[in-house]
């Protein structure tokens, strides 16, 4: 064991640490839950891809730094520290992307790869359906071959499409063959969401913003060149991408540590007001903690895995874990606020108040999407634990 | 010893509810916040005509002269509804306040258009930094250096401040006290800030009360509907057991609230750590309540589009106004924790 | 609404009072979980009767003062505030009793109401069986009726038995129509234990002391008037029983504010200990507001029920209650205690430490018996909220 | 950056795991508690036999010349057992607190013993009020009025304090200053006592770990077997994310558990606070595991007879020895609250 970064890490984290603070726009964007925010983050990831900052797991030859965990667990302190703004792309290169080099054909990296790496092609996600949410094998969409065998026919309908409303591709799965039951019978299809036949309704969120989409297929026709990996293999393929979802990718730990360490300064700030209210000082430590814990255990998963290791029933137990993490330190910032946690970033007399409770509203997500934590804990008892399902 | 609300006091509680439901759609609540005021005059003089804004004025002076016990249980169906209107600050704060500062000018010339519908008195304490519904109040009652000023709404200055809650309107409220009334200071005032802010404790901890079991009946009902791996979710242990827990929680909030209403009813020593006992039970419940719910409706309770939102943001405005929870907790330290406190087994009443 | 006491009910509280003033042990008794302790106790009984203050809301014919609900609570509150003894025949006097003279023959109720009153007999439940615990309905333990009809051959096994080591008496459940299924075809049968065929294995608790036994019966003969109720009409018998048990009369609040008390004076003694751990504070001043909250919840509750009003979920609600609230409290006076906490009570150095740890492991018992919490809680959420069973 | 463990930690890790399973049985255990002193002296030459009493002895002396980091791994399988004998004392309080205060007499007179398992010493600081196994000691390192002393066991008093968990020997011990050796005073002492605390606060935290993994794993096998309602009780949603709430918790407190083995060896700055962290999230999940395994247990796991008693009593001792919870929540504030504190980002490292 040793817990000190290389010369190599460390001179990494200087080098994007000056970019970041070379590039990080001065004032923070707005949210990409707004058509205007959306072009702004969209224009943020041409700049990353630019400072061949915006994919840096990717292997060089295809714009990225070929970045081994360790540099992205690093990349992403420095990004969250900057308070660089977030990836409105995230579904493309995080979670398609690595699908793609693992399932695609030569054509579709080509087809997709760059337009995605330089932020031309933001991608959503068609997964859930409204009868298949936390039971993703219920999914009922269809997609037809036609009798030429050229293209699919898509009908159907797809629902919290996070970022759909201004995407401009989606990646989801489809039910090819009609008989199939649950898992058998998918298949994982690309398509732009400007064919004709697809309708996109925002859905707003708790903050009253389009945050994600359903999304309704009327005899969608997309050409089978557009399918990734084999017909009625989608779901091997969808779950290589939710693995990279509920694992590291997404959810590295600096979030947190930017966070609790945000609740700290909050509560520095207002602490003759919150040491009135004893629990308030527990729970700010215990978020320091846990921040830290998270840290320190993705960090060892991180580094199992580069010996070579699998991910386990991590997914499930990170995703629990930071969830919660996260509720726990927006609640303590709001008893922190008092009387004024209630009100909106834009009220005149907010001053002070920050954004803990468009952060608490976002946090409330946390425990419900990419399977519910009842679901991960079901899957923690009966998988890590071997408790039996029925 | 009789714990039990009367025949009448449960009929009436009925037909409120039954008012209530009917009327305060969430459709009508959505519809309010695309107002500019986000009130409406006509639900006011509906309220009037049941009694309900001069359910506290005494019958003297054209109300129904009923206490705060009688009212809190309609504070329950007012958060049941998410009640857009200052109905509970009125029965509860504005004319309980006038009431016992015994100004019979003021008395005479206000409790009438109040329970008449006609006037509407928003009442600022410095615990609460902002002073709700300030925009459609005919008078303003406001703290001020230890002092309780009588101001013409005209007179203030006022800021406006939106909630996450759309219905709640929280002002900002300046004022010169050279141009206002002074109505009491020292003693006298710090007593009636003292009742005032239990009042209103009391009537959000209340309405806390039943907006939690708005959620919790909104959740049962959507769980025992939709579909997951075949079942309703409704049947899952996790999803029974996130609503038991609120339930059980709920049950052990309302004999602290009944108690705390007859306790400022009958100005009892212990009246602040009744209420400050009330107001953090039902608000963490209330809270507990938002947390389970959204969570067992999945990806839905996190739209817009879900009426759960509606009831589950104010149980989070609620959760530290007319006192936060630090403010609550020492109330309740000053008695627990005094040399000469009264505790163990029949020291309850 | 009306919430003082009347002159009756104070006369009635200073009665109580002095009687326990002058006749509470000055030394408190042995456990009863030993031999002395139960024999201590039974004469205990023995005294509680002389006074006409062991079953008090038994009618006056039959011993008691016919007291009504808010009188037993003043009772259980003088009595736990004068740290009277534990009542070692709660069995039957609150649960079997009630349930003789409901269903009861005069001559069951001449028979046994009076020996069970005088502290003569002390009874313990045979109900669970080492497959029929939660589930009660999957009791095997079968009794035969003789040909000639006159008595039964009860065979099987029963568990979980408390105070059974050195009771007198049982009342249990057992199948009497072999074919039949769940809670059809159960019968509730009270015997002697010093019959011949019947062994008590003493089951040794958390403390190491036999709090609760087994019983085994092997064709044990049993008189038919020893039946309570009809044949196979044991299920609905027991019901009231268990209506009981849960409901008022055993967890009176008197017991939990005591705890409360002594919490908040443990937490006054080692003040500067314990706010150096800010949740301490918290957790006490919870404590006081859980015990006030359950105090005032059952007073309702009692002013219902004398109105005519039935008891509905609360025998749930207040069994998860009362239960992690007595947890709670303990566990607060462990941490106020600190290293000192781990000190059985008659280590030299544990002084001050009283009888927390004792409280402590005994309130692991109250979320599991006489029902778990987890089947509070579904009960909760299908009959008081009708969530659906399957 | 390589927070892996060696194969040879893990493979030794494994080849312990394997042999206190088969000798430290529940029976055996049992069979202890009968006994007068409750130890046995053959499992400790047993232990002496693979190294382990000398395992953090340097190799000059006779030991394995191992780290905290090392033997880490190896408390929580000590804890897995609930180990009746003072090898984590030993290890992580003893040994390093003889080689850190570097009297060469001491040394060359007690490591040998130490790593032959002829010798125990027994360290008593003041944070802690009870030594552990005193009664078995050859030689008494005890703090004092900001000193530290070797005593002779026989020149000083014991007084047996029993524990809820029999094995568990604690005594309180009194001895006259004047008939010891001072070993240190002042600065030197504060950080020896520091230091030394900070090797039995670790040890017991990994042991907590193990012992919330015992818990787990009988209760796992418990209600896979145990059928209620004609199913496992396994299969009961309640059951099975009362199990996963201790294995997601669990799993965050090895890493803070390696990494404060890790500042201990490397001398970091922040030692007392990763210390005081995994002591705090050890003791935490050991205490939940108790709380919820008995629960998953039902009436059985109430009793004396059923095994789990044995690591549930030993996880509510560990909640406050070493220092209790406040002591270590205070030295966490003390890292986190401090005005130069390096928080966020980038910082753990």
């Amino acid at each position: 064991m040793q817990l000190e970064y290389s010369k190599e890490h460390q001179a990494f984290r200087e080098e994007i640490r000056s970019w970041l603070a070379a590039n990080v726009p001065a004032q923070p964007l707005k949210t990409f839950d707004t058509e205007e925010g959306f072009q702004q983050h969209r224009e943020w990831e041409v700049k990353l891809y630019e400072g061949r900052w915006g994919m840096i797991t990717w292997p060089e030859e295809m714009g990225g730094r070929g970045a081994d965990l360790i540099q992205w667990l690093i990349f992403e302190e420095e990004y969250y520290a900057a308070r660089a703004p977030l990836r409105v792309n995230q579904n493309g290169i995080f979670l398609l992307g690595p699908t793609l080099m693992e399932y695609g054909t030569e054509e579709q990296k080509k087809k997709f790869l760059n337009g995605m790496a330089t932020g031309k092609d933001i991608w959503c996600q068609g997964w859930s359906e409204p009868n298949a949410g936390s039971d993703m094998a219920a999914i009922r969409a269809k997609a037809e071959l036609s009798e030429d065998g050229t293209h699919y026919i898509i009908n159907g309908q797809k629902t919290w499409s996070t970022r759909a409303v201004w995407a401009d591709w989606c990646f989801g799965m489809f039910r090819t063959d009609p008989e199939s039951q649950r898992h058998h019978g998918l298949t994982f299809i690309l398509l732009p969401l400007d064919l004709e036949g697809i309708t996109v309704r925002p859905i707003p969120q708790l903050d009253g913003l389009p945050g994600f989409a359903e999304i309704f297929f009327d005899n969608v026709k997309v050409p089978v060149e557009n399918r990734l990996g084999g017909e009625g293999e989608g779901w091997g393929v969808a779950m290589a991408t939710a693995g990279f979802e509920r694992g590291l990718m997404l959810r590295s730990p600096a979030r947190f540590q930017e966070t609790a360490k945000r609740l700290v300064e909050l509560y520095q700030e207002n602490r003759d007001s919150a040491d009135r209210d004893p629990a308030i000082r527990e729970a700010v430590l215990r978020a320091y903690m846990d921040a830290e814990a998270y840290t320190l255990t993705t960090y060892q998963t991180a580094c199992r895995l580069i010996k070579g290791g699998k991910i386990g029933a991590e997914s499930s137990t990170n995703k629990i874990f930071w969830s919660e993490l996260d509720q726990q330190m927006h609640a303590t910032a709001l008893s922190i606020l008092g009387a004024r946690a209630e009100l909106q970033p834009h009220a005149p007399d907010a001053a002070g108040v920050g954004t803990w409770l468009d952060g608490w509203m976002f946090a409330q997500s946390g425990p419900i999407y990419a399977g519910t934590n009842e679901i991960q804990r079901n899957i923690i008892a009966e998988r890590m634990l071997g408790m039996p399902r029925k | 010893m009789d714990f039990t609300f009367t025949e009448d006091q449960l009929l009436f509680q009925e037909s409120v509810h039954d008012f209530l439901v009917s009327e305060i759609t969430p459709e009508k609540i959505r519809g309010l916040w695309e107002t500019e005021s986000g009130r409406s005059a006509e639900l006011w003089s509906q309220l009037a005509e049941m009694g309900l804004t001069g359910i506290t004025v005494p019958e003297a002076h054209g109300g129904l002269g009923m206490s705060a016990l009688d009212f809190v249980l309609l504070a329950q169906e007012c958060g049941y509804v998410a009640l857009p209107a200052p109905l509970v600050h009125t029965a509860m704060v504005s004319v309980p306040l006038l009431v016992n500062c015994g100004n019979q000018k003021l008395l005479d010339n206000w409790l009438p258009k109040i329970a008449a519908g006609e006037a509407i008195i928003a009442v600022g304490l410095e615990q609460n930094v902002f002073v709700e519904d300030a925009h459609i109040a005919d008078l303003l009652i406001l703290e001020k250096d230890g002092a309780l000023y009588a101001v013409d709404p005209a007179k203030a200055q006022l800021r406006g401040n939106e909630s996450v809650d759309l219905s709640r309107k929280l002002f900002a409220v300046e004022f010169d006290p050279a141009q206002a009334e002074k109505l009491a200071d020292g003693e006298q005032a710090r007593e009636l800030i003292k009742a005032a802010l239990n009042g209103g404790a009391l009537g959000v901890a209340a309405e806390a009360l039943g907006l939690a079991q708005r959620m919790v009946d909104i959740s049962v009902q959507y769980t025992s509907e939709r579909k997951q791996f075949g079942v309703a979710i409704g049947t899952f242990q996790a999803v029974k057991h996130h609503m038991a827990n609120i339930a059980y929680k709920l049950e052990y909030a309302k004999a602290p609230a009944a108690r705390a209403a007859y306790a400022i009813d009958h100005r009892q020593p212990k009246v602040d750590m009744a209420v400050s006992h009330v107001k953090l039970a039902a608000c963490e419940v209330a809270n507990l309540a938002a947390k389970n719910c959204i969570q067992v409706h999945g990806a839905m309770g996190y739209t817009w589009e879900v009426d759960l939102h509606i009831y589950m943001k104010r149980a989070w405005a609620y959760a530290s106004t007319w006192g936060d929870a630090a403010f609550h907790k020492q109330r309740v330290a000053d008695y627990v924790l005094a040399s000469d406190a009264k505790l163990g087994a029949g020291n309850t009443f």
